[in-house]
């Protein structure tokens, strides 16, 4: 039963990390109707260029390694790496294909993903890096000397920060004039764009705070699996959880995320034995696909009708 | 410019609705035919047919079968590796655990394996459209690369499923030079690809079109949604099968699952958007452009820069090459270099006049 | 398409068209003898098809009652299956009839009465129209058959029947007599009149020109055997049926050579159907080649800088030495190699665009052709040609001989013509291709036929010093200015029409002081250089009042005085003042023949306040005008018109060219 | 021979269409008699496409009954409603944008082709035959509609009114019973809807089909149909001869409120 709750847990914790990329993928979607397939990339490059920052900056400044000053600064400049990503994104991939059909915008960001890829690493190197958060990986004690399940921390933490990164969003989307702004927008583009509202400075906003999201993502899962090429499959990870939660709701999102990473930690544990191991490269999508049939337009996603 | 079409005109349906229904096209072609059949072979060394021309041609059987789903029917799919991966597989184990068993005949039910795989991935797409759908593929793609990693059986036990292909012999000829290898391979695209042409151009192809065009119209003129986009499918997934099953046998011999991943899938997607959505010719030309960028970048950037860059550099390069052609492309000319061709086609035909 | 040439068909015993068309289907039954552009294809039918078609529906005429000597009425678009029932009357020894598609209701009338049409066989619904508007006051008429029956399902007259309907008959009617029809051949004689077209004389009412069997067939084999035309030739049928000229081309020189006449798809597709089909043997009249010309030029001055360039510098090479290489004369290596790389880069492209890269002989005639027109289509190695005849003459009276071409000749006479001048100027010629006789009017016929049987052609001309002959203009157009110097209006006129911006001109100076004329511009034309100089203008009335066009139309003017000035009997009629006309010169108002040439006398009637404008001197007149459109409806078109003063030039001699 | 009207071929009994809460049509009921121009009017948003999409299987009505020829029409798909016989076109053309005019034409032909893909895929051979003879039957349809020029075009370069010829010629390359005709002269010039006038009349006397037609344009309406039925809101509120509707108090209201 411990063993139970552990890895129920254990799989929730690493939902909401799905989530948080996932998170990335609704805002941009929901504003402007791209599916980005590239936010793996971002997330990728995020960390990447948060760890690089913190390899030259002490050399450049002459600070102390590992320092907060250090640290910081190095998030301040990832961060405006993101905003100049993905406000170059949207000028030079989104404007000339607006008005283009979904599927184009889609293999578009898949181009953007190799773009991307190919730009980190050809300005930090492609060797592993290790992203210190100095949050060790470790059960809490308290759970495991009173109740034997063993919660990492660390997963803790990261839940923590998602929690609080969602709630940040909610009250961006909820109060401020921005915010209002992109709801509009996600409701429909020809009315927003009639009331006055500028889609391009929108799509702009949009695409910083997904950099944004994608950095702290990045952080997180480089601290948890060392900053790497395989930082990008994040993206694959959350495409489950989206078709889960749908693609145009920030709750879905975390709901897809919690149902993915939990029950793909459960079948791995309970189902994957009998099939040799290894299903959670797979078992979320079947598990997405399977709920497709039942309902196309996701968890919370709503219903249309094609009208002729 | 080289055109001359005055005179050439058709005096029945059958004359007005061939392949190339201009004289100086057909003549191209098959002078394009005789250069890549016969001179080739006996020209070239085995670098090029090795590396390049036998690639360029199995790639483009692959590139021609996602463009009959993605460019014809119009519904995307990421998995084209893994149902490559399926006819390599298959054709592995027809030939291994049947004996006898024809080198043709393996490769047809490989494709037809590998075809039954894509109905099944398929069938998502009644419910499900654009990236839904193609999200839905990816499941194909990590699905099949794990079973065929985790079943022992589908590899004859053999390590990681690494599996060696058999020697490829019809009537008591074995296939063993690369020349030998590049016209068997040469012969049997060029003929799917007949196949293909002539399906398109039919009812069937019609059919995939106006699926993709509107599907509510498509079936209110009686087009059945299942039926066709079933059909798409299948023939799709038959074609990467088949691929599939020529890269193992007639390319690179000894193949593991692991070698048909998601990017190989995208290279295939990247073929077909440069080479041209919806165009067989663009299967080819996107497939030869996507196989020897590569190469030339290897042989062009160090020489460029030198050495000094680092081995890293230039797969960074591509990968920046890679992403930005696509996106250029999708931009500029959504239709590729068929397109381009196309334009250039048309331009020649009304020269010397501008339109 | 196999380019091996056939061999001249062996016809040289067969008299009358109908035994013709008959050995053709013995000797090669299976070649192509017409196509048609329908339904997305080039339906091909062969000499025997069409001969038991033409069988068939001669049957259904006889069954309808059809006889000896009756004329058919045959009106519409160049159809097979018109040409198929000319065949099939010709066969009962009947004599067809062919109108103008375009004629008015009333002009029919005229005509049918004229001819006492008992049968008529028309395209489609709108003749049928036509024909039941003027069925009342036609006694006579008692059959009226129609090719196409699209929206004639409720049309229930007895007297109306489809040419199917016919052709069924016909196949009942063979049934019961099977040599009926070649009896009826047999009877033919090649002194029969074959056919009866009717001349939209410039004056008066037109009158019927009965031409022989012989001597639609002398010309015919003249003109085949002097470009040597085979069986294996093609001709685009796109000209009127009635015009004496796509007889010859499309109906007897077809039948004599056994060549494959093609039609096109409909009017509007003739210039790409032209393209499909390339012909070898082509007909256009003057006008035809300078649209295509006037659309070169448009279409190339949008191509790019570098296409202009090389276009221009290969027409040069094409001016300096194209036409003496067609003529077969002596060219420098340098230029053979220019004018090989030109043909690969422009002409053979240009002439594949114009559907003309299989053109083997080429004509045009009606209408004088402009130097610079000829030469052009001449230099990129067309070998176009002039003719000169009459439809009393079956179109056959002079021609030019390859190699031997000049640009304002219309050619040595044909074989077996004698042409001779009259004093006055005026050319008279004698052969087997005169007329029989203008239909019921004795006394035409004896003023056109002189004492010696030459016809009198009523154009003036004369041979130049290697016997070519050179067409100055009407006989009785040529008048004298006040001056005593000649005046020769269409001389004038066609001087000017050669200019692409301008259309159609006429002059008047006979007994005046000086010459004077109006003019029509190309629409198209000036309508475009009008769009480069970003003027704006409504329509054709508008653009023909800018001051702008009255410039562009004077520089025109006044090279053509500098021209006539140089020429010692011309120096006199140079052009002082003129005006632009407000409507487009035009058929439905009687002011051109169906064939285009201005009715001069009516023309100065109609607009005599604008002449005495001219002389007397005013720089503008007002004028109100009816139009009739196409539909039949009309208007009025008022305008004030502007008279502008043109710059004239001292007589000089001509300079050694 | 004079065209004459036949008995009723559809029958829509007591239709109410819901989208969710949004009522479509409610309790509607009327019918169409074979050989008969049949026109549906309304305002904008009156439910008149709905009634055609019910007709035609596009949408399938929560309540009431369809009689097609005479017997009771359990809920189907387009496709079956397409072999039913019946053709449509639509309110914003649906055409397939990357085909060429002809090979959007034969589309049209699809349900009577037998060949399956293998025959197809070798083409010479039945797949030939079938095409040919198939392309036989479109030429025809070209011609009847007099769009010979632009047979080779795509579809995307032609002009809005060749456009809705274009989809009305491939409804009849289906040589349906029945046809369905969604506001066919919608922004077209007074030429253009002439001659469209003039199709639409000629197919029904030539093919004797039966039409069904959306139309905003009044003085049409009022001059080619047999009989009109009048939609407001979803529900009807006028159906008879032209005469009658165009005199219907309740009509007549309910186009002085809208801009008809």
């Amino acid at each position: 039963m411990q063993f139970f709750i552990e890895v129920l847990i254990g799989g929730l914790l690493s939902g909401v990390m799905y989530a948080l990329v996932a998170l990335g993928f609704v805002l941009i979607y929901k504003a402007s109707g791209v599916f980005n397939f590239a936010q793996g990339a971002m997330v990728f490059f995020a960390a990447l260029t948060f760890v690089g920052f913190q390899e030259v900056l002490p050399g450049w400044l002459g600070l102390e390694a590992g320092s907060n000053m250090v640290f910081w600064l190095a998030f301040l400049l990832a961060f405006i790496a993101m905003i100049v990503l993905g406000i170059a994104t949207e000028r030079i991939v989104l404007r000339p294909l607006v008005n283009q059909p979904h599927i184009t915008l889609f293999m578009a960001t898949i181009g953007l993903t190799y773009l991307v890829e190919g730009i980190a690493q050809m300005v930090w190197g492609a060797n592993v890096r290790g992203l210190d958060l100095g949050i060790v990986d470790e059960p809490i004690a308290w759970l495991m000397d009173n109740y034997e399940i063993g919660v990492s921390k660390f997963d803790l933490f990261a839940a923590g920060v998602a929690a609080s990164l969602v709630a940040l969003l909610a009250i961006l989307f909820q109060y401020t004039k921005v915010g209002r702004a992109l709801r509009a927008v996600a409701d429909d583009h020809q009315a927003a764009l009639s009331i006055g509202i500028p889609l391009q400075t929108i799509w702009r906003v949009v695409w910083a705070v997904a950099g944004f999201v994608a950095l702290v993502a990045g952080m997180i899962w480089g601290a948890r699996n060392g900053v790497q090429f395989a930082l990008t499959f994040t993206a694959l990870k959350a495409l489950p959880v989206l078709i889960l939660g749908g693609f145009t709701s920030v709750p879905g999102a975390i709901v897809g995320g919690l149902i993915i990473g939990a029950s793909e930690k459960l079948a791995e544990v309970y189902v994957g034995p009998m099939v040799g191991g290894g299903i959670e490269g797979w078992f979320p999508y079947m598990l997405a696909l399977a709920f497709l049939l039942v309902r196309p337009e996701g968890l919370f996603g709503e219903k249309h009708i094609d009208r002729v | 410019m080289l055109y001359r079409e005055a005179g050439q005109f058709k005096a029945s349906y059958a004359e007005d609705a061939r392949i190339f229904p201009i004289r100086q096209d057909r003549i191209g072609f098959w002078v394009l035919m005789l250069v890549f059949g016969v001179a080739v072979p006996l020209l070239t060394n085995e670098y090029w047919l090795k590396a390049i021309l036998i690639p360029v041609l199995i790639f483009s059987l692959a590139a021609l079968g996602l463009n009959i789903l993605t460019g014809y029917a119009g519904q995307l799919s990421l998995g084209s590796a893994a149902f490559m991966a399926v006819g390599a597989f298959a054709a592995y184990n027809f030939m291994l655990r049947i004996d006898g068993m024809p080198f043709l005949v393996a490769l047809v039910l490989a494709g037809l394996t590998s075809a039954a795989v894509g109905i099944v991935f398929g069938l998502p797409s009644l419910r499900i459209k654009g990236f839904y759908l193609a999200v839905a593929t990816l499941a194909a793609q990590f699905f099949i690369v794990w079973a065929l990693v985790k079943f022992p059986w589908f590899s004859n036990n053999s390590s990681s499923g690494v599996v060696t292909a058999q020697a490829v012999t019809i009537l008591g000829y074995t296939f063993e030079s690369p020349e030998a290898k590049y016209v068997l391979t040469f012969l049997i695209v060029a003929f799917m690809a007949l196949l293909a042409k002539n399906m398109v151009r039919s009812s069937t192809g019609r059919a995939w079109m106006a699926v993709r065009d509107m599907d509510v119209a498509a079936q209110v003129i009686g087009f059945r949604l299942m039926r066709t986009k079933l059909l798409a499918f299948a023939v799709s997934s038959f074609y990467c099968g088949v691929a599939g099953a020529l890269y193992a046998y007639t390319y690179i011999g000894t193949v593991e699952p692991e070698g048909f991943n998601l990017d190989l899938s995208f290279k295939i997607l990247f073929m077909i958007i440069i080479g041209g959505v919806g165009s067989i010719m663009g299967s080819f030309l996107g497939a030869a452009f996507i196989v020897l960028l590569p190469i030339f970048l290897d042989n062009v950037v160090p020489a460029l820069f030198g050495d000094a860059l680092g081995a890293g550099f230039v797969s960074n390069f591509q990968l920046i090459i890679f992403g930005g052609l696509i996106i250029f492309f999708l931009i500029v000319e959504p239709h590729g270099l068929a397109r381009l061709w196309q334009i250039a086609k048309e331009k020649l035909r009304l020269w010397p006049f501008p339109h | 398409m196999s380019d091996a040439r056939g061999t001249a068909a062996d016809t040289a015993s067969l008299d009358t068209f109908p035994r013709l068309l008959m050995q053709h289907a013995r000797q090669r039954p299976n070649r192509p003898a017409m196509r048609e552009k329908e339904y997305g294809i080039w339906q091909t039918y062969t000499w025997a098809e069409v001969a038991d078609k033409v069988r068939a529906i001669a049957g259904g005429l006889a069954e309808l009652g059809f006889r000896r000597g009756d004329r058919l009425a045959v009106v519409g678009d160049n159809r097979p299956r018109l040409y198929w029932s000319v065949a099939a009357c010709q066969c009962l020894g009947g004599i067809p009839v062919m109108m103008y598609q375009d004629a008015v209701a009333q002009e029919m009338a005229y005509v049918m009465q004229d001819a006492e049409i008992r049968f008529a066989c028309v395209e489609d619904q709108e003749q049928v129209d036509k024909m039941l508007e003027i069925h009342g006051g036609l006694p006579l008429l008692e059959h009226v058959i129609y090719d196409d029956a699209r929206g004639l399902r409720h049309y229930d007259q007895p007297f109306l029947h489809g040419l199917d309907e016919v052709l069924e008959l016909g196949r009942a009617h063979a049934g019961a007599h099977p040599d009926f029809i070649d009896r009826e051949i047999d009877k033919g004689s090649p002194d029969d009149v074959s056919v009866m077209l009717y001349t939209s004389g410039t004056t008066g009412k037109p009158k019927g020109v009965c031409q022989s069997h012989s001597a639609f067939i002398a010309a015919a084999r003249g003109g085949c055997s002097f470009d040597k035309l085979t069986d294996h030739d093609d001709i685009l049928s796109y000209l009127p049926m009635a015009w004496v000229g796509d007889h010859l081309f499309s109906y007897a020189q077809a039948l004599v050579a056994g060549f494959t006449i093609n039609c096109p798809e409909s009017g509007e597709t003739v210039m790409n159907d032209l393209r499909e089909i390339g012909p070898t043997y082509y007909f256009a009249p003057p006008r035809v080649f300078e649209n295509l010309l006037t659309q070169v030029m448009i279409r190339m001055e949008d191509a790019s800088p570098f296409k202009r360039k090389l276009f221009q510098h290969f027409m040069d090479v094409a001016k300096r030495c194209g036409a003496d290489l067609l003529d077969g004369k002596a060219v420098s290596g340098s230029d053979r190699l220019q004018y090989w790389l030109g043909n690969l880069f422009i002409y053979g492209p240009l002439k594949n665009v114009l559907g003309m890269s299989r053109v083997r002989v080429a004509y045009t005639a009606g209408a004088a052709i402009g130097p610079d027109l000829f030469r052009f289509y001449r230099s990129i190695g067309i070998n176009l040609k002039q003719l000169y005849g009459q439809t009393e003459t079956c179109a056959y009276v002079c021609l030019q001989p390859d190699g031997q071409i000049k640009l304002d000749s219309v050619g040595t006479p044909a074989p077996n013509v004698e042409v001779k001048l009259a004093d006055n100027g005026e050319i008279l010629v004698r052969g087997p291709m005169l007329l029989k006789a203008y239909y019921k009017r004795p006394d035409a016929t004896a003023e056109s036929i002189n004492a010696e049987g030459y016809f009198m052609t009523g154009d003036a001309g004369f041979f130049d010093e290697d016997g070519h002959l050179k067409i100055i203009d009407r006989a009785k157009d040529v008048g004298k200015l006040t001056g005593g110097g000649m005046f020769a209006p269409n001389y004038i006129e066609n001087k000017l029409k050669f200019f692409q911006h301008i259309k159609e001109v006429v002059c008047f100076g006979n007994q005046r002081d000086f010459v004077t004329a109006f003019v029509n511009i190309d629409l198209e034309a000036v309508g475009n250089w009008a769009e480069r100089k970003g003027m704006a203008y409504a329509g054709y009335t508008d653009l023909a009042s800018q001051p702008q066009v009255y410039e562009l139309i004077r520089e025109c003017i006044e090279q053509v005085n500098a021209d006539l000035a140089s020429d010692p009997n011309m120096s006199e009629s140079q052009i002082k003042r003129f005006l632009v006309l407000h409507k487009e010169l035009d058929a439905d108002d009687g002011e051109l023949t169906r064939t285009r040439k201005v009715r001069r006398n009516f023309v100065a009637e109609k607009y005599a306040v604008l002449i005495d404008a001219l002389y007397g001197g005013k720089s503008s007149q007002y004028i109100e005008t009816q139009v009739t459109y196409e539909d039949g409806r009309s208007n009025k078109v008022a305008a004030e018109l502007r008279i502008d003063d043109a710059k004239t030039f001292p007589p000089q001699p001509r300079k050694a060219a | 021979m004079a065209r004459k009207i036949g008995d009723v071929i559809v029958d829509l009994q007591n239709i109410s269409l819901r989208f969710g809460g949004v009522k479509a049509l409610t309790d509607i009921s009327f019918n169409v008699k074979e050989h008969e121009i049949r026109s549906i009017i309304g305002p904008n948003g009156a439910g008149k496409s709905s009634m055609l999409n019910v007709i035609n299987g596009v949408y399938h009505p929560q309540e009431g009954q369809i009689f097609f020829k005479g017997q009771l029409r359990k809920k189907m798909e387009p496709h079956e409603a397409a072999e039913q016989g019946i053709a449509r076109t639509f309110q914003n053309i649906a055409l397939f944008k990357g085909m060429t005019v002809l090979d959007n034409i034969m589309t049209g032909r699809n349900l009577k082709m037998k060949c399956n893909f293998l025959q197809h895929a070798l083409y010479w051979g039945a797949a030939q035959k079938e095409e040919i003879a198939h392309r036989i039957k479109v030429e025809e349809v070209i011609e009847f509609l007099e769009i010979q020029d632009i047979r080779k075009t795509p579809v995307g370069r032609l002009p809005y009114g060749l456009q809705k010829r274009v989809e009305l010629a491939r409804a009849l390359a289906a040589e349906p019973h029945i046809l369905l005709l969604d506001e066919p002269m919608a922004g077209m010039n007074v030429e253009e809807k002439q001659d469209m006038c003039r199709f639409i009349l000629d197919v029904n006397d030539h093919y004797g089909t039966t039409i069904v037609l959306i139309e905003h344009d009044m003085g049409v309406v009022m001059d080619i149909s047999d009989r009109v039925v009048v939609l407001d809101y979803g529900k009807k509120i006028g159906d008879g001869e032209p005469d009658e509707v165009k005199n219907n108090p309740e009509v007549i209201k309910a186009y002085l409120g809208t801009s008809h």
